[in-house]
């Protein structure tokens, strides 16, 4: 039956994304764009993926929808051109789509317990995270332990991208045909949304620090984190107005979050090499290895939780900064 | 029930696709990158498919009972994937933002002309 | 007493399915903008509501009820929320109800 | 019964879809991304139950508090093309 569900949610992800391509309206396609990422969170959870579900709640619902706003606001509303060589391009588009098509008739059918996927290293995680890490979240343990390389590497990531848009849209002139005072009120003249926001604000905050250190027992971690706190912030910058929220907290504590996360990140992974282990083996943090790999997770989810907040903040003052 | 297996996968197809289709068909920037959001979300989608296990769970281990769990190694990639996604859009969203400053236009044709004279 | 509760529960999911569905459908075949903000707010608020409590219900006392409160609690709070700053959007922007469109106007919108 | 409700919440979501492709305006589009919303917190609290994992509860719960920012994204989004649109016509005159 949750198969058929499952089919039904991602019949309406295609509907939905014809809609998107063929809207003429970037704002329809944005607001479509919010459906489709509902979408394929229902479709995460329904296959049993709950923590990335939960990743794509945090980053999809808000902060995604607010950055292409913003760029909207910045650029056009409209596209104005008519697509380029449609017809050439729908036939390489279809070819394609045959040829992937006829390749699954070869992949193992969905859910196979005998599939290639599922018989190569995963059993083994699922089998030692009791024994070396003993946490129940296997996710976190993979993704703070066992594969550590591969999760710095995406935080370095998420840490040039912020460096990029700063790069990008921090100095030079900006647009400035709207009033200063103008544009820095936010929504403080609609009374209801601001009060109910405020009320939420604290909330959202508490359940980012809860899915920040509960990471390792249920659904949750630093990238969920990050994202859930910058989308308080959010949330206050766009009640109060993008100046109230830089003074609550300003540009400088923000570049010092973006390189703060990293740097604990690899603190913590060079303390191992110290105390005589590998680069991020946690084992040795503590006399007894299973409180040390404990630790280590602890720690560089913090790192992370640190960086992705300060990364989508920075990004969603640079856009917001260029509208001034 | 044999196809019924694949669906999953024809969704990710199709899916993968249209957001192709958008990123060479169309000419207005902000278009491909949502173009390449879609592309993004196919893609994730195909790791998490193939992550399930029939009559799985969520790779959390409940208070009581042991029971047959999916496959945490997708979901550890495209969780991390989400988030570089986001920021890595953010970043196509500053280049399109400065090439409307300079150009004043986000239609690929117009900034080519431009660029031509 | 078990099965009270059972029943009550199943009473509760069936009228929030209802509910939730008949929303779905004013949002569909309602005229203009403001009757299918109508349908649509109204039934949110009450389909949340009947769901959730008959979800409690088959809970009993547990974390997870405080988590279906505090679900509700949210739900309350921003969805009609929502739905006002919509509809005050709309107003300002010069969107004028159906009803008060005269009649012989009305085709052309 | 899980069963149901999970089927009304899909159907609606479907309904609330076709509301949104079709418009016509785009508030009417506003509407139902806000529909959907609520639709999915509900759908996602009701198959945490059907799959009998109640801890999984934590993604309703971030639905239902961060649904709210994309609304009033929107909404300042509104504003300053309003802004925008007066302050370029000030400019003309």
């Amino acid at each position: 039956m949750i198969v058929i569900f499952g089919i039904f949610l991602l019949t309406l992800l295609v509907i939905t994304a014809i809609g998107i391509v063929r809207t003429d309206n970037l704002f329809v396609a944005v607001m479509l764009m919010g459906i489709a990422s509902l979408l394929i969170a229902a479709n995460f959870f329904l296959l049993d993926a709950a923590d990335v579900a939960l990743t794509e709640a945090a980053v999809g619902a808000g902060i995604s929808t607010v950055l292409f706003l913003s760029a909207l606001a910045l650029t056009s509303e409209r596209e104005r051109a008519k697509s380029s060589n449609r017809i050439l391009s729908f036939i390489v588009v279809a070819a394609a789509a045959l040829i992937i098509i006829y390749a699954t008739f070869d992949k193992p059918r969905f859910g196979d317990p005998e599939a290639p996927v599922q018989t190569h290293v995963a059993p083994w995680y699922l089998e030692k995270t009791p024994e070396y890490i003993d946490i129940p979240n296997v996710v976190t343990a993979v993704l703070g332990s066992f594969r550590g390389y591969d999760t710095l590497g995406e935080v370095f990531v998420v840490f040039t991208a912020g460096i990029g848009v700063l790069f990008l849209l921090g100095g030079g002139k900006a647009a400035g045909v709207i009033p200063q005072d103008k544009i820095n009120e936010g929504l403080r003249h609609h009374l209801i949304p601001r009060v109910v926001g405020r009320v939420l604000i604290p909330f959202i905050l508490l359940f980012g620090l809860y899915v920040q250190f509960h990471g390792e027992y249920g659904p949750g971690g630093g990238f969920q984190a990050g994202a859930i706190i910058a989308a308080s912030v959010i949330l206050f910058a766009l009640l109060e107005g993008e100046q109230r929220a830089l003074s609550v907290l300003p540009e400088r504590a923000l570049l010092g979050l973006i390189a703060c996360g990293p740097l604990l990140y690899g603190g913590v992974g060079l303390a191992g090499i110290v105390l005589g282990g590998n680069f991020l083996d946690y084992s040795v943090l503590s006399s007894d290895p299973v409180k040390g790999q404990q630790l280590g997770i602890l720690l560089i989810e913090a790192g992370v939780g640190i960086s992705v907040t300060g990364v989508l903040l920075a990004i969603f003052h640079a856009f917001a900064a260029r509208g001034r | 029930m044999e196809l019924l297996g694949l669906y999953h996968y024809w969704v990710f197809a199709i899916l993968l696709m249209i957001g192709f289709y958008a990123v060479i068909a169309k000419r207005n920037l902000i278009k491909k990158l949502i173009g390449l959001s879609l592309f993004q979300a196919a893609v994730f989608l195909l790791y998490i498919t193939m992550g399930k296990v029939d009559d799985g769970t969520a790779p959390i281990f409940p208070e009581t009972g042991a029971v047959v769990f999916s496959n945490p190694l997708p979901q550890v990639l495209i969780l991390t994937a989400i988030v570089v996604g986001i920021s890595t859009t953010a970043l196509g969203l500053g280049i399109v933002v400065r090439i409307k400053e300079e150009y004043g236009s986000i239609e690929e044709h117009e900034i080519q002309e431009i660029d031509k004279r | 007493m078990a099965a009270l509760i059972d029943t009550l529960s199943w009473v509760l999911l069936t009228l929030g399915g209802l509910s939730v569905l008949i929303g779905g459908i004013g949002a569909l075949r309602m005229p203009d903008l403001y009757t299918r903000m109508h349908a649509a707010s109204v039934t949110d608020s009450m389909g949340a509501i009947l769901v959730l409590a008959g979800i409690m219900l088959q809970a009993g006392w547990s974390l997870a009820t405080i988590k279906l409160i505090a679900i509700l609690l949210f739900l309350l709070l921003t969805s009609p929320t929502s739905s006002y700053a919509l509809a005050s959007a709309a107003l300002l922007a010069g969107k004028r109800p159906l009803a008060e469109i005269p009649q012989d106007q009305e085709e052309s919108e | 019964m899980y069963y149901a409700v999970t089927i009304a919440t899909l159907v609606t979501m479907g309904l609330a879809l076709v509301r949104a492709l079709l418009g016509p305006s785009v508030y009417d589009r506003v509407l139902a991304v806000n529909m959907f919303g609520t639709k999915t917190v509900l759908l996602l609290s009701v198959i945490a139950f059907l799959y009998g994992r109640p801890d999984f509860l934590d993604l309703a719960l971030a639905y239902a508090l961060i649904n709210f920012i994309g609304v009033l994204a929107v909404l300042e989004f509104f504003r300053s093309r309003a802004l925008r649109r007066s302050a370029e016509h000030g400019e003309g005159q």
